[in-house]
């Protein structure tokens, strides 16, 4: 197993014990909640209700024709109140339902969606499911593999590599059959003849449990804890050994990935119908009651904040999502979108420091040694500070996974990834030019 | 004096002369190849600074699409009048006259404008762009992050104290590569005579008036008192929003004049305020715009 | 006359062929480390650059154009065997310092001498004036390098035999200077003080040229 | 074995110990002039191999049938290699942009340069009138040792500017100060590369 | 522009041949000037070498004869020439030796001056290549050769040992004692046996 | 939304928003540790003098990043730490009885021309302590030769060049001598290994820095350990010289103890700015070091080479980094 692994990658620290006892509990029903139209990769949605509308829990307020694209429902009975834009987390402009829920919420029910037909991938597409591993692309496009390469290996994603985060583990942990049904479900569905269940050896109590209940044809396999075990790529590379090829899908190494989550929101869908209008969130660092909190999606992040107790004193950055790849919020009335797992509130000694500019490159080459897609981020990162596209190009820019190791490490805290997610945008732009 | 020895010298070095003449002629006949020399004679006159403002990758990809006559002679944006005369003159044909262009910023709210939070990372327009939508509460305004003055290939942007950039229209050619550079559309492409300046509009924020007001001192505030005053029928408010119509413009300052916020300026070649300029040396300036130098190591993108 | 200072002066700063165009450099490296070498380098160059400029450009209606090449660089060649034979006759001290790079200024001198883009064009006015520019600007390039090495690099300056100036005693003279590295460091920072003073000048011209070309351009 | 040794250390004495552009300062020019970027150089430094190569067997053939016989070598050698070089550059330029584009856009544009490049005539001159440099050794060179030396020198050539192109690229993007931006840098940079090569001064009594 | 001549090829080869025909007159003839100068100053060098290393010699007369067996004395430094030197009155008055002993820079070439007996006169460095500012220590630091004077050919190893050499510039110094010993290594060898026979022939 | 509620700005930064605890400054501090042994007792042996050379040489370095960041108006950067690095190298790499004014020039030569120059920390080309110690050494060779033997030593510690005979100079390092010795007898007169012991423990013969090889061994072991230097590059230097040394008929381990390869191999050749940066590249690399090191020291003019070694390896470093970059994940060729 250990010969398979990637190279690179960096062990932070995972301080995932702050969270990782506390069973899921549920968010309380916020004042307010704001659904963004477009909270997945691929084209927004059009709003379907008018302010002043009503609506009910699970109903359908925004769907669009495209195919890369996923619904939005309304996780509340309410009162439509405004339809425009808002910031996201993710500094995106987006138009927005925002909804003010009723004194008397069902939470146990929900208007079931209603598919085209029968099939995993209808349902999944009508119930609005993206991937909640944090791309936020649409499953039901994934569920489709392109006919030349077929799935061969169902690969769940369960390693959650990030430090603080502990959604993942809690829902393997609490639900092991919704994880279960939804693997066999989406293997199924693309016929896949093995299914793997992959999560690092810091979550050995939610292995026994999802063992006790695999049934043949749905293995447990645990891997070492190793940023970013949990990136597709690498994920790919340590459970069944391949490489995928630059330029690729997945598909082409006859693998697919999904997050655990996904799969247990898929089995919901499928056989409840119930569409994603809620997800576990982490909330943790350093609040007074940190904890992982179903909660309802458009919830604004202080609600969230408050019901994990509040700020414990003086704190750092905000990050929505993990603090390697997650997103620092400038402001905190942004509303949970179906890809956030976490809310991390960082403590001001443990925030990276502030660099303003650029940083020298002593050329120590501890970002290269953790670069798991074996870039030369240092390359990269100069090249990118001069515009010199070129430049990154030919040290494979569009490559970088954006998983933050060469940050993380480098001495002189130069801000690799920003360079290179920089380059990166304007070669796909120049890409796109020619 | 020894005139076999001259004997003998002459003789070496004719045949040695005489051997290189003729195959240097020979080779000349034999192996010609033909090389259009307009090319070459094109390329010569232009300016050179690869600027690719005309739509080639390079001046020699220019000049080899103005040598057969895929571009007209006045192509070459960058170098105006004059290298489109040298063109013109080197291909023989009819001098053409070129309008005359530059880029002129939208955006008077630099230390006016509210930052919406404390950024820290790659000091550049582009990088903060990304990031929450930038640090300006204002969803137009400019970063001041300078990304404009490093990409323009004629060094004629720099960035002022107060945290704007000061286009200087001597050196400015019109090639718009600040334009696809700035992320937020602050700079504006207008065709403009320099002789007699133009004015310009220091605000391109779509908010309401009101929500402006609350994050920029420098904002139009749609009060029509330039539209009023304007004896040219030039300026209106569109959107709740100044907007110059520069042909009919006359450069007559009276919206200058009146407008409250200060928000319209004249510009042109006699109107260029002396500003003093951050170009890596200048007075460090507090708050927002602390580290504009280092963010620019010397000469990048230039 | 203007214009024969304008072409002359080009050779000095914005056109030096050390600083700008770069040309020569073995020989301003290898004989800078003595003044008295330099400057009879210089000398020869002179000689070479000025002499052949002058012919070329006197015999340029007779030559045709297709020989032009072999028939320039023989003359300039010629002229370089003359200087070389003349000095070893005459100042065998500085010969046998010079040695091999009076030879090699053939090099250099065919593309300074740059017959065929200037003198075979110009009147021998002109060409001369070119001529003299460019070889004076190169002369005084190496001759400046020379005094910065020597002085500095071995704490005194000589010149045929007579000691011109030197530091006191105490001064430990950086042997570093007379040596390759010495060169090259010394020349960068020489080239770097010409670019800042050609772009001290050349840059104010650009500025107005741009203005008055627009200008004129008649809009 | 002799004859291997001897050969060997010719060509180690001429491509490294005694480097023709940072320990002989000659053929600067292109030193400095072509080192911008890897790829020139690699061309440059194939045109010179090539180009020397075929130079010193004119040279050789020259002075051995025409100017040594008659006596005239002394006072007619700078004006007579010149010129063999001269237009042997030219004519394989001309034959290589007709017969061979391909090759003429890799190595055929930088032979021009070559002619104006000490570098070949010193070599040349080197070979067939030995002692013309007074090198560690004095250099007595039969056909096969001239060709021998020649390459040697050429590999040096090619080394040095390979290496010094690799460590512009890396100088083009940091932040020196704005006035020593360019040539300036590269000087001092040849110096310090120079200073190295000094270490290997008098290696094997070369 | 000046009108050009055509390029036919009458005007094209008699072009060359007028510019080759001029240029290698011109050469011929500052050769032939020159030649017998550059002859001339080799001479008065190689003369005022010799004269500075033998000062009571005033002519000298090059000993080609030796030069084979002086070569084989030597051993591994190279001997170039053997002079003797006479003085005023004809007199045999002692021996230039030529020496090429290597140095850092390639060959260093002095002549040594001995008397009669063998002991050093004078030497003198004629040619080198050392480093500027290093090497060229031996010929800058004053009165430094000097110390070679004396030296006698019968305790030639003792002299060496007590020899000092220029720091910084051991090698180039090497080299000189090395040339300086060679050529008391060709007086013991060739030369003595030469002096007396002289002496018995006058 | 743009509405801020809170009274102070929030930070926004790009991810990762946390990072590894080790900065430059740690990296440098950890290597002046690792000297620090090495260096006291250098000045407990060799008393004043080396203090004095080790003051003269970090002040100048220190004072020449100082001003020249002021002058240039960069950022200060006198507190990474490099500077204090390079200024305690270059006094290591120096004889005790090397002149005040020879350290100071060393301080300035070394971080104005060699790194400041270059742009400053991590853009120097090459190693800044081993551009200083070569410019004095072909500087003032003379004036360092002059400085005599260590009182109670007799030594020379600058690359004199060996003679061949001994008597020649003034006084010699064990390692002049012993190539005097071989080249004089063609083996060696003496026993080398009865000199393990005092190049391991107390030789007063060289530079500061080779004052005992067993704590410079120690202090890069610490290196090693913390991952601040790579193992790769001094077992590939120190591998290469003994290897060659004795394929050249010579004592290996003397060889690899005495003169400057053990300073060079754990502290100069693993200097991050002017090494390669793939692990193959500084296989590469080290062994360049070695091979260059040891062919210059059998069958040059100089007995000790170290610095040139390096210095010449550092100018190959970016032709090596482009001959060895890694292949990208996903990729099956490498990159043209
Ligand atoms: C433009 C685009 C198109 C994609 N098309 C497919 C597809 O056709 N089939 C598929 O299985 N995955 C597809 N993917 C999904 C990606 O391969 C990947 O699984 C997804 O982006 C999750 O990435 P993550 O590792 O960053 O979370 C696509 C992704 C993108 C960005
Ligand atoms: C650096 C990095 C780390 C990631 N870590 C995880 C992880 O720990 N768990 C996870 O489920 N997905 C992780 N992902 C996302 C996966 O690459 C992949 O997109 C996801 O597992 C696909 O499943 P989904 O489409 O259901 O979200 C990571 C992605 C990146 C780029
Ligand atoms: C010795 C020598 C020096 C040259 N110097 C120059 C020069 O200074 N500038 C230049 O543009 N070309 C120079 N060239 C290149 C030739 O002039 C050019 O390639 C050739 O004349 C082209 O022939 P054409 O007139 O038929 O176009 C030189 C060539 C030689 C042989
Ligand atoms: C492991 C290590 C070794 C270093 N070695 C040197 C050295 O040999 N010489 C030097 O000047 N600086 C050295 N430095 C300091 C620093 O990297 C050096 O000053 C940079 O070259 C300056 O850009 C070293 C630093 C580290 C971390
Ligand atoms: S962010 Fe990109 S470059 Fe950096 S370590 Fe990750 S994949 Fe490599
Ligand atoms: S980790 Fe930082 S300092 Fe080290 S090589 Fe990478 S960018 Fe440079
Ligand atoms: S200011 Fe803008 S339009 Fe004008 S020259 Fe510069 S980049 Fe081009
Ligand atoms: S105009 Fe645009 S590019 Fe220029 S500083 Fe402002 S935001 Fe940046
Ligand atoms: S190559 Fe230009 S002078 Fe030698």
């Amino acid at each position: 197993m250990r010969t398979r692994a990637f190279k690179g990658g960096v062990h932070p620290a995972d301080r995932k014990d702050q969270t990782n006892t506390r069973a899921i509990e549920r968010a309380p029903v916020p004042q307010l909640v704001t659904v963004p139209l477009s909270q997945h990769l691929g084209a927004p949605c059009s709003a379907l209700v008018e302010k002043g509308d009503r609506v009910r829990r699970g109903q359908l307020i925004g769907d669009v024709e495209a195919m890369v694209s996923a619904p939005v429902h309304s996780p509340v009975d309410g009162e439509v109140t405004d339809v425009g834009r808002v910031v996201l987390a993710s500094g995106m402009r987006s138009v927005a339902v925002t909804i003010v829920p009723d004194e008397q919420q069902d939470l146990d029910s929900f208007e079931p969606v209603t598919a085209g037909n029968d099939s995993v991938r209808e349902r999944v597409r009508a119930a609005g499911i993206v991937g909640l591993g944090g791309a936020a692309f649409p499953t039901s496009v994934k569920l489709q593999p392109p006919r030349e390469m077929p799935v061969s290996t169902l690969i769940l994603n369960g390693c959650e590599c990030e430090p603080y985060l502990t959604c993942d583990h809690r829902l393997m942990l609490e639900q092991p059959d919704r994880v279960i049904r939804g693997a066999q479900l989406i293997a199924g569905s693309v016929g896949a003849g093995r299914a793997v269940i992959a999560l690092e050896s810091n979550k050995l109590d939610a292995a026994a449990a999802l063992r006790a209940q695999a049934p043949d044809g749905v293995e447990v396999m645990v891997l070492p804890t190793r940023y970013p075990q949990g990136a597709e790529k690498q994920l790919i590379r340590a459970t069944i050994g391949e490489e995928v090829p630059h330029g690729e899908l997945p598909a082409a190494t006859g693998a697919l990935v999904h997050n655990v989550s996904t799969a247990a929101a898929v089995a919901d869908a499928v056989d409840q119908g119930r569409p994603l209008i809620e997800r576990v969130v982490t909330v943790t660092g350093k609040v007074r009651r940190p904890g992982n909190f179903m909660t309802m999606i458009g919830t604004p992040v202080e609600t969230l904040i408050e019901a994990a107790g509040g700020f414990d004193g003086d704190h750092g950055r905000i990050v929505a999502g993990g603090p390697m790849t997650g997103m620092a919020l400038a402001d905190l009335s942004v509303p949970v979108v179906k890809g956030m797992g976490g809310i991390v509130v960082l403590h001001p000694a443990e925030s990276a420091p502030a660099v303003h500019g650029d940083q020298p490159c002593i050329r120590c080459a501890r970002c290269s040694d953790a670069c798991p897609m074996m870039l030369e981020p240092y390359a990269i990162g100069i090249y990118a500070n001069r515009t010199d596209w070129e430049g990154t190009d030919r040290y494979h820019a569009l490559d970088c996974i954006e998983c933050g190791c060469c940050s993380y490490v480098c001495p002189t805290r130069r801000p690799l990834v920003q360079l290179i997610r920089g380059a990166k945008q304007a070669l796909l732009q120049r890409g796109a030019q020619l | 004096m020894d005139a076999m020895l001259v004997i003998k010298a002459v003789a070496a070095l004719s045949v040695i002369g005489l051997a290189a003449a003729a195959m240097l002629t020979a080779a000349s006949r034999k192996f010609h190849v033909e090389v259009d020399p307009r090319v070459e004679r094109v390329l010569s006159v232009l300016p050179g600074a690869n600027c690719g403002a005309c739509g080639n990758p390079s001046c020699f990809g220019a000049a080899e699409a103005i040598a057969q006559g895929a571009l007209p002679v006045t192509a070459c944006t960058a170098g105006g009048q004059a290298v489109a005369d040298a063109v013109a003159d080197v291909l023989g044909v009819e001098k053409c006259a070129v309008a005359s262009i530059v880029s002129l910023r939208h955006c008077g709210g630099g230390r006016a404008a509210t930052r919406s939070f404390d950024y820290a990372g790659v000091m550049t327009c582009a990088a903060v762009a990304r990031l929450a939508g930038g640090d300006l509460e204002c969803p137009a305004g400019c970063f001041g992050y300078g990304d404009c003055a490093r990409v323009c290939p004629f060094d004629a942007i720099a960035i002022d104290t107060r945290g704007l950039p000061v286009i200087d229209l001597d050196r400015c050619t019109g090639c718009e590569v600040c334009v696809r550079e700035c992320p937020r559309g602050s700079i504006g492409l207008l065709v403009m005579a320099p002789e007699d300046g133009a004015v310009a509009v220091r605000c391109n924020s779509h908010d309401k008036p009101r929500a402006r007001r609350d994050y920029c001192s420098m904002c139009c505030i749609a009060c029509k008192k330039c539209e009023k005053a304007c004896p040219a029928d030039a300026i209106h408010i569109i959107d709740l929003l100044a907007v110059v119509d520069y042909d009919k413009c006359t450069a007559c300052g009276m919206c200058v004049a009146v407008c409250p916020q200060e928000c319209i300026d004249l510009t042109g070649r006699a109107a260029i305020a002396p500003a003093v300029m951050l170009d890596g040396r200048g007075p460090k300036v507090d708050g927002f715009l602390p580290v504009v130098p280092d963010a620019r190591p010397e000469g990048v993108g230039k | 006359m203007r214009e024969w200072l304008s072409v002359f002066r080009r050779g000095l700063a914005v056109d030096n062929p050390l600083t700008v165009l770069m040309i020569g450099l073995c020989a301003t490296l290898a004989v800078s480390t003595k003044v008295e070498g330099a400057f009879f380098m210089g000398m020869a160059v002179i000689f070479v650059l000025s002499m052949s400029s002058a012919i070329v450009s006197t015999l340029r209606s007779l030559i045709p154009e297709q020989v032009r090449i072999p028939v320039f660089i023989v003359i300039i060649a010629s002229f370089v065997t003359i200087v070389d034979l003349t000095m070893k006759a005459f100042l065998p001290g500085v010969y046998t310092f010079l040695g091999v790079w009076i030879p090699l200024i053939v090099v250099n001198c065919v593309i300074l001498g740059r017959a065929e883009a200037f003198a075979y064009h110009q009147p021998v006015r002109l060409a001369l004036a070119d001529g003299l520019g460019m070889s004076l600007g190169f002369s005084l390039v190496i001759v400046v390098l020379a005094a910065i090495r020597e002085l500095f690099g071995s704490g005194e300056i000589v010149f045929l035999g007579i000691r011109l100036i030197a530091f006191p005693e105490w001064y430990p003279a950086p042997g570093i200077l007379l040596l390759f590295p010495g060169a090259f460091i010394v020349f960068g920072f020489i080239i770097a003080l010409a670019k800042w003073y050609n772009g001290r000048t050349s840059t104010r011209l650009v500025q107005t040229d741009a203005h008055c070309t627009i200008e004129e351009g008649g809009r | 074995m002799e004859t291997l040794q001897h050969f060997t250390l010719l060509l180690v004495g001429a491509a490294l110990v005694n480097n023709i552009l940072l320990t002989r300062f000659i053929g600067l020019c292109p030193f400095f002039g072509v080192s911008s970027s890897m790829d020139t150089s690699l061309g440059m430094a194939g045109a010179v191999i090539f180009v020397m190569t075929l130079a010193t067997t004119a040279t050789w053939v020259f002075w051995n049938v025409l100017l040594a016989p008659l006596g005239v070598g002394d006072f007619l050698y700078i004006p007579a290699f010149i010129l063999v070089i001269a237009a042997l550059v030219q004519f394989v330029e001309m034959y290589l942009r007709k017969a061979s584009p391909g090759l003429y856009r890799s190595l055929g544009i930088f032979l021009p340069l070559i002619t104006t490049n000490c570098a070949v005539l010193a070599t040349a001159t080197e070979s067939v009138r030995p002692g013309f440099f007074k090198m560690g050794i004095d250099y007595g060179f039969g056909f096969g040792e001239a060709l021998v030396y020649t390459i040697g020198v050429a590999i040096g050539f090619g080394i040095a500017l390979l290496t010094f192109a690799a460590l512009r690229e890396r100088l083009e993007v940091a932040p020196v100060p704005e006035v020593m931006k360019g040539t300036p840098m590269a000087f001092i940079t040849a110096g310090l590369l120079s200073l190295g090569y000094l270490g290997l001064a008098g290696l094997f009594g070369l | 522009m000046a009108r050009r001549a055509a390029s036919t090829p009458l005007n094209m080869i008699g072009a060359v041949l007028a510019t080759c025909l001029v240029a290698a007159t011109a050469l011929t003839l500052t050769y032939e000037v020159t030649r017998e100068r550059i002859l001339e100053q080799e001479r008065a060098a190689e003369r005022s070498a010799l004269q500075a290393v033998l000062p009571g010699a005033e002519q000298f007369e090059a000993a080609d004869e030796l030069l084979e067996p002086a070569a084989e004395a030597a051993g591994q430094v190279p001997v170039q020439a053997v002079y003797r030197g006479f003085d005023g009155s004809g007199a045999h008055a002692g021996w230039g030796v030529r020496v090429a002993p290597r140095g850092y820079g390639g060959p260093v070439t002095l002549v040594v001056g001995l008397d009669r007996d063998g002991s050093v006169l004078g030497v003198s460095i004629v040619t080198q290549n050392e480093t500027p500012g290093l090497g060229t220590k031996i010929l800058t630091v004053p009165g430094w050769i000097d110390q070679f004077v004396g030296w006698e050919s019968t305790d030639i190893k003792g002299s060496a040992a007590g020899f000092d050499a220029i720091a910084g510039a051991t090698r180039s110094s090497v080299a000189v004692r090395n040339g300086v010993t060679a050529a008391s290594q060709v007086y013991t060898e060739v030369l003595a046996a030469e002096s007396g026979e002289e002496e018995d022939g006058s | 939304m743009t509405e801020t509620t809170t009274a102070a700005r929030m930070q926004v930064a790009p991810s990762p928003h946390v990072v590894a605890p080790e900065n430059v400054t740690h990296l440098m501090l950890w290597v002046v540790a690792a000297l620090a042994p090495a260096t006291v007792w250098a000045v407990w042996n060799m008393g004043m003098v080396a203090a004095v050379l080790l003051v003269s040489c970090i002040a100048s370095s220190l004072g020449t990043e100082w001003l020249w960041t002021r002058i240039a108006r960069r950022p200060q950067t006198l507190w990474d730490g490099s500077a204090l690095v390079t200024g305690l190298l270059l006094a290591l790499a120096m004889p005790p009885l090397t002149p005040w004014w020879m350290g100071v020039a060393g301080g300035i030569v070394a971080v104005g021309l060699a790194k400041m120059l270059f742009g400053g920390l991590g853009w120097n080309l090459f190693n800044p302590a081993l551009v200083a110690r070569a410019v004095l050494a072909v500087s003032w060779t003379g004036v360092l030769a002059e400085a005599g033997p260590y009182p109670g030593g007799w030594f020379r510690a600058l690359d004199i060049p060996a003679t061949g005979e001994l008597d020649a100079i003034n006084g010699a390092t064990r390692l002049a001598i012993a190539a005097a010795d071989r080249a004089a007898d063609g083996a060696y007169g003496v026993d080398l290994t009865a000199y393990y012991q005092p190049l391991l423990l107390r030789n007063l013969e060289g530079c500061l820095g080779e004052v005992s090889a067993l704590l410079l061994i120690l202090g890069g072991f610490v290196l090693i350990a913390k991952r601040i230097i790579d193992w790769r590059v001094p077992v590939g230097y120190i591998g290469t010289v003994a290897v060659l040394s004795w394929a050249f008929g010579s004592d290996p381990i003397f060889n690899v103890l005495a003169g400057g390869v053990l300073l060079g191999a754990f502290f100069m050749a693993t200097d991050p700015v002017t090494s390669p940066m793939t692990r193959s590249g500084r296989v590469v690399f080290a062994c360049g070091c070695g091979v260059f090191n040891s062919v210059v020291r059998f069958f040059g003019p100089m007995p000790e080479a170290t610095t040139f070694a390096i210095l010449f390896m550092n100018g190959l470093v970016p032709f090596i980094d482009r001959a060895f970059a890694p292949r990208t994940f996903g990729w099956v060729k490498r990159r043209g």
